[in-house]
């Protein structure tokens, strides 16, 4: 029973949890996005500041459970620093990862702190709990080189 | 045998536990009233007991197991009737409570503000040949927007009559909606042509698949998209699955563009005393508890039919129609409404037979076993067009054989004798 | 043994087969989140199966002997709810798609011209504990009439803020719409003090009673007709029945003021291509194919409840939930959210854990088996007053045990130490 | 099976419906009405005459099967030239009998030809036939009575 648990709470998501990185809203930005889970109301507010194609910052407000507030905090460690095409290919495979139902092996050269949502992956309900911040990292990035080619 | 019929039917029919009944005075069953609704198969029924003894659970709130499960078949159910249309995305799929629903949901947002808002000046173009279901929706919005209806009439053999299509479709038209396969006259319709006449003027389209999908093979992605309609309905109930759920499949760009229907759970974003927002489709269109259970026995229904072959299904109707057709030129004083070449036409056959009237028809065949439609099979209009008040109505599906059709018309025989029109 | 417990609880579990169920890693089910949906006893299940197999035929518009036999099935549905409710007529009993559609219908129909029809100036009165079902709507059609939205507060401890009554109900008011029970808070509301309030303004009232049907005897007739709601609502799948299915109760006088809502096959009376008449109720207000065999189920459904007694029902729930409120005590950190006295509450029960969010707390109790919802469960405005963003939910019905209660609060506080909160 | 039939398709009903009685609209009249079976489609018009309580005249335009037919022309054998208070009870009568799923015993000295009518209540669904024209006849009658009150 609690091996089973222990598969989806994995020290390093409870760790996140706990210290979220990079957590609260900060300037500049180009882009803030506010997205929602509609099944259990988790809620993330999110900026992104782009740089001559680099992501230079990602800042964010979240309200949610553990693993929708650790999967933001290791989303922001993978892909500040990053160009957005790196970071999008990282965005890439941990959706894979996430809707791969368990089969898919994580490459943790790739996703480093993020291989421990492996097994939220077999956990349907809580998928998108762990997309949440992802996804809103993209909607807000794609906004953010919109706005800048204006 | 007749070609083109089903070679296993003898086994198709085994999967139809009411086939097996027998009604009052021992007479064995011989359903022919599948337009009005189809019968089920064990399989879907299966699965729908399966569904509530074991796996029940609302969906997408629910996030333990039970929950997990029921939202897993439920989505999985969609799934299944994107694959059976042949929809472009399975999100475009709308689960409704019936086809009727289907199309208020559109007739309705059609009228509410919104880039496509219904006002004073446009213009809605049905068919004199159309369901109820397809007229009063659009009746009561063009009452409340403004909007004027005008309507396709008919040729005396029951098809569409085209000749006035370029006084009809316009620049004022906003919206072209028809019924792909009549139900009253058989008469099947050219969804491409209409579609894309509509197009080119800037009209949305929206089919009336009701009596299409039970019998044609249907692939959205694969029509031209200036030959796609926007919008397209079905019913349960009448592709061998249960009442209680209907299918609207719309394009992502109209189903956008669409405000949200019904208001409630599950089809919102994010609720605050000042102001809502809505969820993306299908959920935008989906409000409370959807028709869970229902969705399961649809997704059965739609797959069995797949794994029978629409192909198979179609020309066994045709097969069946060109038979019944043929035995009701034998029967003095019977007349078809509608084309009588049952290569251009869907499997219901409505029919008046001199000097009796079509309730009392229905009477002397129900005593015999055979079960037909009688009265205007919800098409007023179409009735009024052929001047006649009501009709009996007679039609097939897959599980039909030739020996019932025979059956049929033996009781039509008897029913002349019976009330002496000789 | 607990006082109020039903005598025959062992007898009653197994006519639900769900309850037999175990889960993933062999544990059995302890299903707590009868307020989202309840399981379905054998005896819904059969008729249902029973219906399918043998009497299946499409209702009113079939005149053979299984449309007579549909028919009067389906009719028999309506006479068996209209008994539940103690409805003063059956033909006041309206079968929608589940009890969004049947607030809609309500919100919607006020909106289009009629004697009642909502305009500027006009309010609508809600309250802060609504399900988003009964608060959606009346945004749209305020939005779309020019209403105003006004809304009851609630007081700390979960109760409807009457305070400000006087100012609330005016004679602007024309509608007061509100929960019986609350589906987060468990809150009962005064249903007779507020319709004689509204009524002595001329207001009618729409009463959500979704959680209520399910476990407070019902008797509409029974009511002093000012104390009596305009409207009342519940659906299938909350009462033992199926979902696809839900109630609209309305008064003869209201339902005959209100235009009719979908257009299509059977809500009519005629239809020509000028104009459509419109059928008596209950059939106005229902376009299209109903839901047959899911109005079959719920006819067994709420025979089934009758059978038990709702009186005997509502004992039960009241007592589980005293014992569930008495557990909840006993885990630290646990803060339940509304009424804390079970006598005057129903039987959900929404609630914190301090340093674990909801979802956490679900999913650790699901993996022992005990299945509760986490999240705004469909009611953000009410979690918004009292400053909270998502809550767990534990939610018994009359197949609910002692043992079962003990499980979960057994495992509230392997939670604690999972979770290291201490 | 012609048995069954027989029950239904009585003699005096087919007779009443290839040759109707009181068929055709006529004048004077108080009241006119429209009366529509919405399953089948089956319609009536139908105007009352009465004259000091007394049903001075029933004339209708009828299009329906020989049931709704031969019901109507029944129905005006049995009021015209009662009272509204004797034909109103007969009224009554007929309906009993039709909602008696074959139960009822009809009188034969109040029901006349309508005792034919007794194998139809077995038939649920061609009971609203039998009652268009009867529902018809109250319905215009009531608003005669309205008219001339006025
Ligand atoms: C209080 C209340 N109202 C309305 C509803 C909506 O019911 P449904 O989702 O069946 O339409 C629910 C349940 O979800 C409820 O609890
Ligand atoms: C052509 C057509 N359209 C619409 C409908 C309406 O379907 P439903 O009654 O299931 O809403 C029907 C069937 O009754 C139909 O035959």
């Amino acid at each position: 029973m609690s091996q089973e648990l222990d598969a989806l709470y994995q020290e390093i998501i409870l760790d996140h949890y706990k210290n979220p990185h990079h957590a609260g809203l900060r300037e500049p930005f180009e882009a803030e996005v506010h997205h929602v889970n509609p099944t259990c109301g988790d809620e993330i507010t999110l900026r992104v500041h782009v740089n001559d194609g680099v992501v230079d910052d990602v800042s964010y407000d979240a309200l949610g459970c553990s693993i929708s507030q650790a999967s933001a905090s290791v989303m922001t460690d993978l892909v500040i620093g990053r160009t957005v095409d790196d970071a999008l290919s990282i965005h890439e495979e941990f959706l894979t990862l996430m809707q791969g139902k368990g089969s898919v092996e994580p490459d943790e050269d790739v996703l480093e702190d993020g291989i421990a949502f492996a097994g939220v992956a077999k956990f349907p309900a809580r998928v998108k709990c762990a997309l949440l911040s992802w996804m809103a990292w993209k909607d807000a990035t794609a906004r953010s080189l919109e706005a800048s080619a204006r | 045998m007749i070609p083109g019929l089903l070679p296993e039917l003898q086994v198709i029919r085994k999967d139809f536990p009411i086939l097996e009944r027998t009604l009052a005075g021992g007479q064995p069953l011989v359903y022919l009233d599948s337009a009005n609704t189809s019968q089920k198969p064990q399989v879907v029924i299966d699965a729908m007991v399966d569904h509530l003894e074991r796996h029940n659970a609302n969906v997408a709130r629910a996030m333990h197991q039970l929950g997990a499960e029921s939202s897993e078949a439920f989505e999985a159910a969609r799934d299944k009737v994107a694959a059976f249309l042949g929809a472009p995305e399975r999100d475009e799929v709308i689960f409704t409570k019936n086809a009727s629903e289907a199309l208020n949901l559109v007739a309705n947002t059609l009228a509410w503000a919104g880039p496509r808002q219904l006002r004073e000046g446009d213009e809605i173009v049905i068919t004199e040949m159309e369901h109820h279901s397809n007229i009063v929706p659009w009746q009561l919005v063009a009452q409340r927007s403004g909007a004027t209806l005008r309507w396709f009439g008919l040729t005396d053999d029951g098809r569409l009559d085209l000749s006035r299509i370029d006084e009809l479709i316009t620049e004022r038209t906003k919206v072209v909606s028809f019924t792909w396969v009549s139900n009253m006259l058989g008469t099947v319709n050219p969804v491409a042509e209409l579609t894309r006449r509509a197009h080119a003027v800037g009209a949305i389209v929206v089919v009336d698949a009701s009596q299409a999908a039970p019998q044609l093979p249907i692939d959205l992605a694969a029509m031209a998209p200036e030959e796609r309609p926007d919008a397209l309905v079905f019913t349960g109930h009448k592709v061998v699955g249960p009442t209680g759920i209907g299918v609207l499949w719309g394009s992502r760009a109209l189903l956008e563009e669409l405000p949200p229907f019904l208001g409630g759970g599950d089809m919102i974003e994010t609720v605050a005393m000042e102001r809502s927002t809505f969820a993306a489709i299908p959920h935008k269109f989906e409000a409370g508890t959807p028709p869970i259970v229902e969705a399961v026995g649809l997704g059965a229904a739609v797959d069995y039919l797949r794994s029978v072959g629409l192909d198979a299904v179609h020309e066994h109707e045709r097969a069946i129609t060109a038979y019944a057709l043929e035995g009701l030129a034998t029967v003095p004083g019977a007349k078809v409404l509608g084309p009588l070449d049952a290569a251009e036409r869907g499997g219901a056959i409505s029919f008046e037979l001199a000097g009796v009237h079509p309730h009392d028809i229905a009477q002397v065949l129900d005593v015999r076993g055979v079960a037909v439609r009688a009265g205007h099979h919800c098409a007023k209009p179409a009735h009024a067009r052929f001047g006649v008040q009501s009709s009996a109505r007679m039609s097939s599906y897959l599980y039909t054989t030739p020996e019932e059709i025979d059956a049929f018309i033996e009781a039509l025989h008897y029913t002349r004798s019976y009330f002496k029109v000789a």
